[in-house]
């Protein structure tokens, strides 16, 4: 085998701490390199051509290049050498720029270390394969779990782009917390009038198959081949039948058996009902743990009064499954529950501020229905407790947020714009109101946004006091906010009428489960990790998976938006192929020497190892073998280092290349 | 001390390539005097060192009678086929040999031989062959039927086509039904089936038989129906081997160790020994 | 032995997401650490086998150095996962065989982490450093050794000088 | 080599000092021990007692070590330079060894020197003084007497002993070698007494002859596709320790090994006929796939693939493979239990 | 011992089961395995203080399954199984290695076995697992014969010795695992006695690439010595037949035991002993440990 090795200077960049001439030198005296040469920058076209003109002038085999790390320029390289005829895959990097040169500075330290890499290098290529890229089919279809603004928006994009879409929501109605809005920043535009014609078109849409209430149970495949299993959970209405006339609601007579979650608990409703009257699908659901018919078995008044019969007690949770090629995933987020229902464990509560305890100690979502016309007050500004109109008003940000002591080290960057918000909108309904706003500093970069915290303080005469609130105690129906003035320097009381709290935002519930029921990475609060943090925002690491809206980090609306469209556009990229390429690092099971105990299907992230039976003559099964769907194989290689009998070797890496590398050091 | 187990160096000449998966290797010996000493005959082996990797038997492929340089053909299979792949004109292996026995072309003097061939059981064929062609005389009809899965896997091209070129020897070359290409211009049929269809004739003939086990198993009863005689079928047994000095135990098979005690047999030979090859 | 001017040999199997590209961090920061880290890129930590380390002392390495992606940062899920599992095991073998714990490390390190990168293998280096050349592992070859006297001088002199000291 | 016998009278106190001049004068002395022949620092180490069962592993490996280079080498990109090995030649005493063990050096002696000379066993052996124990004890595994040996047996034996008392050994000297060894401490021989020794000799209980070695021989002929390997093959488990224990037992492989990115060397290690991997080709092909065709090529080259070749059993009786089986084989059984049906 | 080889007896007549794995007596202290296809060898079958082996290293032999497997029917295989045993078993079920309806587990209620064949079983020649063994009764059976008795009182020698390894600097550690290696010959009896050890080439016997140097020099034994040790981490179930096997006395289950404590301490995991349990390998926790990692 002839092995050419070409060392790249960078300018100065690898030069100034490597000798290059003398690491080209020794590299050519070691067995197979036929070819040893340094150049200013390999990477350059000049540079390119040496190495086309090599592989054809000596007949090379493959090649070293020591240059800048692969991330760089491993696709630069692998392109000129299969361009002179090398497998792409014969075809090693070894990183002398930002592992060598750039963090040493001893040239003679460093030269030896350059040696060394090329070396390690040289070896493996010896023993690399050539290998080449696998095909595999695209289903043209796209699942979009979420029906909040991020996931209607890729939904839309995605099936104006002519593609399929499944829509998969958990609650009764898509709109997600955008629906639950009074106003929005900075515009102060409705939110539900903005959104529910979206609503509406996802509804109609004829390529947009709308699953609500229903849940993403299971997801197996891999990119273009995903098979999605979706729970759909019993409505007990029928919605081929149901009309959406409302008559069961308004004739159920457990009128106010249970909170209701649309209204953030702030009012009651009936068990059967719909989540609020914009719902899409306008169609009800009866929730079991309060209707009488579950309870005794009587009742049943629903039933009577539906002439279209669309009751149906006995209906049962139901599995869907859809090929998918693509999966958007746009679970969005909720707040932080300071003590609510005893805060998630790994977050510490905010005792001190008495949510919870106090009924006018609320969170903004909760000051969003209130200050929301078709919220509980109708959208007159009156405290939970009494009913009255609050006169001094305290809003505390950064509850949860940037406070490592709580568990929360972020920022959850909406919070100043809606607590600017929240104040004004306060301001504009209660005229002789007071508001506060206790802040650690005020985060207003977008698009308008500096200037509406302006208009917040300048026109509308809202309070900031910068400082951390200590202690929120009541004292003859007021609250007492005991904080502090930083900029003043000095201890603040206030006798609050209502104290609403900017909590945290935090990933949904269970966003870690689905994390691993897709598999895609998360971080350590339960946000999904995209694949690179600059180039790659709305791609997850596992291929085929995109992500849109604040389950990845906390977003705003207009910031969602953008990303579902973008994370549409990326899907569709996908889909518009009918087959795609995907590298060829997969793993391999030799059959021969497969024992069969299938800690390779164990630990393998993405269930792409299957049992595979091998007959005797008279067709009886007398093994188990491990078979690897080269598909779904993403080459982590964790069965091959799990594998005992190592009967797996993971292409582009196998252990004989590893070890040549270690044999080489 | 003399060890038996060191070899001598010899560099690689020439590298050739007979097929995606098969090298020949033209070797010369470091050393002068070795070079000279360096005795053997058709059908013997020797073991080929890549130092690092191990050692692996092969067939000496070129003939004892053109001594400037040595051959040997080998395909890829283990550990030590692999490494000889990897390396490049100018290098150095080791050799170790000449061990076993040979055909016996003194007794064969004056008859006809028919040459069969499949795979890489050619190497020790064509070192028969190139024997036998710098005595032509010494023998009559030469026969040879050399097989390949296609044509790709044929190896010895460039020496077929001289075979073929030489009025004084029949060569017939097959490929396995479906491995023959646009420009094929031999037989297509397996070897036992294009035996059956030349119908060599038996009388006062010797056969060479190298080949995969298989290739040997269908074609023994071929050759019976043509009427030769286990006696005079003569073939190698590849079983493995490590010391190739008689004393390593691998390549025991009854009572022989086929490394001294052969790899050539005749069929009849064979036929007695425990079937554990 | 001139224990001032050995340098130790170290290898470190890292995992290509997020320790090699912390390693890139590092590089483009201008970061500097010691030159003894030699580094092998393998997908995923997960992909790691104890047979690597073994190698790696057989050939002449006085320290080795595992890293990976931060739980849950995985690019491929799990493999962290598994790899932790995996280490705690062999970890806990080579101690009891006698093997000190500072000569196998291990470390989380994200794409982000280019100071931690180096802060690692500073550590590590200065951990190998203080525990001095792997004599125990290395006298294994000293029949070789004596064959080849001009490779691992150091090892042999190591082993002279023990004698000397007994 | 045999010379006319020369039978002296040894006492253990003299006899003890001669082990101290040879370890002083830096040979190797080694005497068996529970498990092993272990090399003696100090004489209070030595034991001769000839009621011990023969030790777990004989001193094979200090004529065929289990695993020792025979060349090095060293690469670079054109050239590659060999070293060849030098065995030491020291000398080693073998006392008190096993009239099971001491026979096994002249067996395998055949097989090293048929045309090619190994050398690395020929020297080692050259250096050998082996000085034969008369055995006392056998336990059910034992059966030298099948084999043509005997407990009393002095074959193989450069010096033999036969305990005559608590102090006193009758020593017969039998091959040159062992008369060179023993001129030197000429002054501690006193006449010998040939009755005694004939006495204690005669009374030494033997092991039953439970198999005729020439019926085996015949029978193993007839039966190579004897329903019998079968069941045997079952039971084994296909690893080597009968083979690596067994006196006689001389199969090796030849491995290389780098030390570094350059040099290395090239190993003769033990290997295991039992073993799956042994006759496995490259290309996956094995001519012994299974454990019942591995059986019998043991059993067989022992009793007459080795006969055929060399004119002798290639086992010395010992016991030492059926003793350590982990399931319990006995190759005795097996072999005395050959006609038998299955 | 008349009830077991009647039911063995009739599980063959019936040809419930291809073949018997059991034990029959050799002489006074000393049985052996027997694999009985015979009802007429029914008879050869004891069961007692003397049947050491772990018969359970027989379920994974290609050979015995194929005995199962006609053209017409597939039969099952009987196993005599002591409780500790039983524990191999479990873990060959785990890792798909033989299935619990093809096997027929005969097993019994035990109170110890003999540390060595050819002398009386006491408490001085009691096996070692047996000292420290909880499992008298088996956890998993389909037949069960034999009555309960009272386990002789022994030391556990083991654990002092690990405890004294433990208590040891790494240097003298070393020193004294890498002169027990060095006695390794290989001839891996103690891989092929292991119930676990079932692969189809043992990672030792690989070439390309070579994995653990054949030689059995030190770094050859050292490497294949903590490679078989690791391979069984956290899946030992110390039946102790490695030690047994061993013809030149390494410590193997020494070790075994003490990488079966840690994953005892760590994991709260004693392989083989619940077929519900996921196995440790091939599972992961999130909130292991992360103590090792910087």
């Amino acid at each position: 085998m002839k092995i050419g090795v070409f060392i790249c200077h960078c300018g100065e960049n690898i030069s100034r701490t490597v000798d290059c001439p003398r690491v080209a030198r020794v590299c050519e005296s070691y067995p197979g390199v036929e070819y040893a040469i340094d150049y200013k920058y390999m990477c350059s076209d000049p540079g390119q051509n040496m190495i086309r003109d090599a592989i054809r002038e000596k007949g090379l085999d493959a090649i070293v290049v020591g240059s800048c790390s692969p991330h760089m320029h491993e696709r630069t390289f692998r392109n000129a050498a299969v361009s002179a005829g090398i497998n792409p895959f014969l075809v090693e990097i070894a990183n002398l720029r930002e592992h060598c040169s750039w963090v040493h500075d001893d040239v003679e330290a460093a030269t030896q270390k350059a040696i060394e890499l090329v070396r390690m290098a040289i070896e493996k290529v010896k023993r690399d394969k050539p290998l080449s890229k696998i095909n595999v089919p695209v289903t043209k279809r796209v699942l979009v779990i979420g029906g909040g603004i991020a996931g209607i928006q890729a939904a839309l994009d995605t099936a104006n782009a002519g593609y399929e879409v499944v829509l998969v929501e958990k609650e009764p109605s898509i709109g997600g917390h955008m629906s639950q809005l009074s106003e929005t920043f900075p515009t102060l535009d409705c939110s539900q009038c903005i959104l529910t014609p979206r609503m509406v078109e996802v509804y109609q849409h004829p390529k947009i198959k709308l699953l609500t209430y229903s849940e993403v149970v299971k997801i197996e495949g891999f990119i273009g081949n995903f098979k999605a299993t979706i729970k759909k959970k019993a409505r007990h209405i029928n919605e081929e039948l149901c009309s959406g006339c409302g008559l069961c609601i308004t004739k159920c007579p457990t009128k106010k058996k249970a909170y209701n979650s649309f209204e953030e608990d702030l009012a009651f409703r009936p068990a059967v009902y719909i989540p609020f009257p914009q719902a899409v699908p306008n169609i009800p659901v009866i929730d079991e743990s309060v209707c009488m018919y579950y309870k005794n078995g009587k009742c049943g008044m629903c039933v009577k009064v539906c002439d279209r019969g669309a009751i149906d007690f006995d209906q049962k949770d139901t599995m869907l499954v859809a090929d998918i090629g693509a999966i958007i995933v746009a679970t969005g987020f909720k707040l932080y529950n300071i003590d609510k229902k005893a805060a998630d464990s790994k977050y510490k509560g905010y005792g001190e501020y008495g949510y919870g305890k106090y009924r006018d100690v609320i969170d903004g979502l909760q000051f969003e229905r209130i200050a929301s016309a078709s919220g509980p007050t109708a959208g007159e500004i009156k405290r939970p407790s009494d009913g009255k109109v609050p006169k001094k008003i305290v809003f505390i940000q950064c509850v949860g947020s940037r406070d490592d002591s709580k568990g929360i080290s972020y920022c959850s960057k909406i919070c100043c714009m809606y607590t600017a918000k929240h104040a004004m909108l306060y301001k504009h309904k209660v005229h002789d109101g007071e508001a506060y706003i206790f802040y650690m500093d005020i985060r207003a970069g977008g698009k308008m946004y500096e200037e509406f915290v302006r208009r917040a303080i300048e026109e509308d005469d809202v309070k900031y006091i910068r400082g951390r609130v200590s202690r929120i105690y009541e004292e003859n129906g007021k609250y007492i906010v005991k904080g502090e003035d930083t900029i003043a320097g000095m201890p603040v009381e206030i006798d609050a009428d209502l104290v609403v709290l900017a909590t945290a935002m935090i990933p949904q519930e269970n966003s870690a489960a689905l994390a691993r029921t897709i598999g895609i990475p998360y971080d350590k609060y339960g946000f999904f990790n995209e694949a690179h943090p600059k180039l790659r925002p709305v791609e997850s690491t596992t291929a085929g998976v995109f992500l849109a809206g604040a389950c990845q980090s906390p977003r705003d609306i207009p910031e969602s938006v953008a990303m579902a469209s973008a994370a549409a556009c990326k899907a569709t990229i996908l889909l518009s192929s009918d087959t795609l390429e995907r590298e060829p690092v997969v793993a391999k099971v030799n059959e021969d020497l497969c024992a069969g105990c299938f800690y390779c299907k164990k630990v393998c992230p993405f269930g792409a190892i299957e049992v595979k039976d091998v007959k005797d003559m008279n067709g009886i099964v007398y093994k188990e073998v491990a078979y690897i769907n080269q598909g779904v194989c993403q080459g982590c290689g964790t069965c091959t280092a799990t594998c005992l009998s190592k009967s797996i070797e993971l292409a582009g890496f196998n252990n004989e290349e590893i070890f040549a590398e270690i044999a080489a050091l | 001390m003399n060890n038996i187990y060191m070899p001598h160096l010899a560099e690689i000449k020439e590298v050739i390539d007979e097929s995606p998966d098969t090298r020949t290797f033209r070797l010369k010996f470091k050393d002068s005097d070795t070079a000279e000493r360096f005795d053997f005959k058709a059908g013997q082996f020797a073991e080929y060192s890549a130092f690092g990797d191990g050692e692996s038997t092969f067939c000496i492929a070129s003939s004892p009678t053109r001594k400037d340089f040595l051959e040997c053909s080998f395909k890829v299979y283990g550990k030590v086929t692999q490494a000889l792949h990897r390396l490049n004109k100018g290098d150095t292996i080791g050799i170790r040999g000449p061990y076993g026995n040979w055909f016996p072309l003194d007794e064969l003097k004056g008859k006809n031989l028919l040459f069969i061939a499949g795979g890489i059981g050619i190497a020790p064929v064509r070192c028969v062959i190139d024997n036998v062609l710098d005595m032509r005389n010494e023998f009559k009809d030469l026969t040879i039927i050399c097989g390949a899965r296609s044509v790709s896997d044929l190896i010895y091209k460039q020496e077929i086509k001289e075979w073929k070129a030489r009025t004084d020897i029949k060569t017939i070359i097959t490929v396995d039904p479906g491995g023959e290409n646009a420009s094929w211009d031999g037989e297509v049929g397996f070897v036992p089936a294009v035996i059956e269809k030349t119908a060599p004739p038996s009388d006062n003939t010797a056969v060479i038989l190298c080949g995969p086990p298989v290739m040997i198993k269908f074609t023994m009863p071929v050759l019976t129906k043509l009427g030769f005689k286990d006696e005079d079928v003569y073939t190698t047994l590849e079983n493995r081997m490590k010391c190739g000095l008689g004393k390593c135990g691998r390549c025991n098979i009854g009572n022989v160790y086929v490394c001294k005690d052969g790899p050539v047999f005749t069929y009849a030979q064979i036929k007695r020994l425990p079937q554990e090859f | 032995m001139d224990k001032e001017k050995w340098e130790p040999k170290i290898v470190a199997f890292v995992c290509n997401w997020c320790t090699y590209t912390g390693a890139d961090l590092a590089g483009t920061s201008r970061m500097k650490y010691p030159a003894n880290a030699k580094m092998i890129r393998v997908m995923c930590s997960g992909s790691i086998d104890p047979v690597f380390i073994i190698k790696a002392f057989e050939r002449g390495a006085d320290g080795v150095l595992v890293s990976g992606c931060h739980p849950n940062d995985c690019h491929y899920n799990a493999g962290n996962f598994h790899a932790r599992r995996r280490w705690d095991f062999f970890h806990e073998l080579l101690d009891f065989i006698g093997i000190e714990k500072e000569r196998l490390q291990f470390s989380w390190i994200s794409a982000s982490e280019g100071k931690k990168f180096a802060d690692v293998i500073a550590k590590v280096t200065k951990d190998i450093k203080t525990l001095g050349p792997f004599t125990a592992y290395k006298k294994m070859n000293s029949e070789f050794t004596a064959v080849f006297p001009e490779i691992q001088e150091v090892v042999k002199e190591t082993i002279i000088k023990e004698k000397e000291t007994v | 080599m045999n010379f006319k016998m020369d039978e002296k009278i040894i006492s253990k106190e003299d006899l003890l000092k001669i082990c101290q001049d040879v370890i002083a004068k830096g040979h190797t002395l080694l005497t068996p021990g529970m498990n092993e022949y272990f090399p003696v620092k100090d004489i209070s180490q030595i034991n001769l007692n000839s009621s011990a069962l023969p030790a777990k592993t004989s001193y094979k490996s200090y004529v065929f070590p289990r695993s020792e280079p025979v060349l090095y080498y060293k690469r670079s990109k054109d050239d590659v330079q060999l070293i060849d090995v030098n065995v030491d030649g020291k000398n080693i005493i073998i006392l008190g060894a096993k009239p099971c063990d001491t026979n096994s050096i002249s067996i395998m002696r055949h097989l090293f020197n048929w045309d090619y000379s190994d050398e690395f066993f020929n020297l080692r052996e050259k250096h050998f003084i082996i000085i034969g124990l008369m055995c006392s004890h056998y336990d059910e595994y034992c059966f030298c007497t099948s084999v043509g040996s005997s407990p009393v047996s002095d074959k193989g034996s450069d010096i033999f002993l036969i305990p005559l008392d608590e102090n006193n050994f009758a020593l017969r000297i039998i091959t040159e070698k062992g008369k060179e060894f023993i001129e030197p401490y000429a002054e501690y021989l006193k006449p010998g007494d040939e009755t005694r020794s004939k006495q204690v000799t005669e009374n030494v209980k033997l092991p039953e002859v439970v198999f005729d070695s020439k019926e085996v021989y015949e029978w193993l002929g007839e039966n190579f596709e004897s329903p019998k390997w079968e069941g045997i093959g079952n039971l084994c488990l296909s690893c080597a320790q009968c083979a690596f224990v067994c006196p006689v037992c001389h199969c090796f492989d030849i491995v290389d090994e780098d030390y570094s990115y350059s040099e290395g060397r090239r190993m003769k290690n033990w290997d295991g006929c039992q073993f799956g991997n042994f006759t496995l080709h490259a290309s996956g092909h094995n001519p012994r796939d299974i454990q019942s065709k591995r059986y019998r090529q043991r059993v067989n080259h022992k009793f007459r693939y080795y006969v055929d070749k060399f004119g002798e059993i290639l086992c010395t009786g010992c016991g030492r493979c059926s003793r350590g089986c982990p399931v319990s084989i006995d190759i005795k059984e097996i072999v005395s239990n050959c006609k038998e049906s299955v | 011992m008349e009830e077991l080889r009647e039911y063995a007896k009739e599980l063959l007549e019936k040809k419930e089961v291809a073949a018997v794995i059991g034990y029959t007596q050799v002489s006074e202290n000393r049985t052996k395995p027997i694999i009985i296809t015979d009802p007429a060898d029914a008879s050869k079958l004891v069961f007692n203080e003397y049947c050491l082996n772990n018969l359970s290293v027989y379920l994974t032999k290609a050979r015995i399954n194929a005995m199962c497997r006609t053209k017409d029917k597939i039969m099952k295989l009987a196993i005599c199984a002591k409780p500790c045993d039983v524990h191999s078993i479990v873990a060959l079920i785990q890792e798909n290695q033989v299935h619990r309806n093809d096997i027929v587990i005969i097993s019994f209620n035990c109170h110890g076995a003999v540390k060595d064949f050819g002398y009386e079983f006491s408490g001085e020649n009691l096996a070692s697992k047996c000292i420290t063994c909880e499992t008298h009764k088996p956890l998993y059976f389909d037949k069960i014969f034999g009555e309960e008795k009272e386990t002789p009182k022994a030391s556990d020698a083991a654990l002092a010795r690990i405890e004294e390894l433990e208590s040891m600097t790494h240097e003298e550690r070393f020193e004294y695992f890498n002169n027990e290696f060095d006695k390794c010959i290989k001839c891996y009896a103690c891989r092929a006695v292991c119930p676990l050890c079932y692969c189809q080439r043992c990672i030792t016997d690989k070439a390309i690439p070579r994995w653990i140097e054949s030689s059995s020099h030190q770094r050859g034994n050292f490497s294949w010595n903590i490679v078989r040790a690791f391979h069984l981490s956290a899946r030992c179930t110390g039946c102790g037949e490695c030690d047994r096997a061993c013809p030149m006395d390494i410590p193997l289950s020494l070790i075994n035991r003490r990488m079966a404590m840690e994953a005892k301490k760590s994991f709260s995991y004693v392989s083989g002993r619940s077929l519900e349990t996921p196995t440790l390998v091939g599972s992961f926790n999130e909130k292991d440990s992360d103590e090792l990692f910087m």
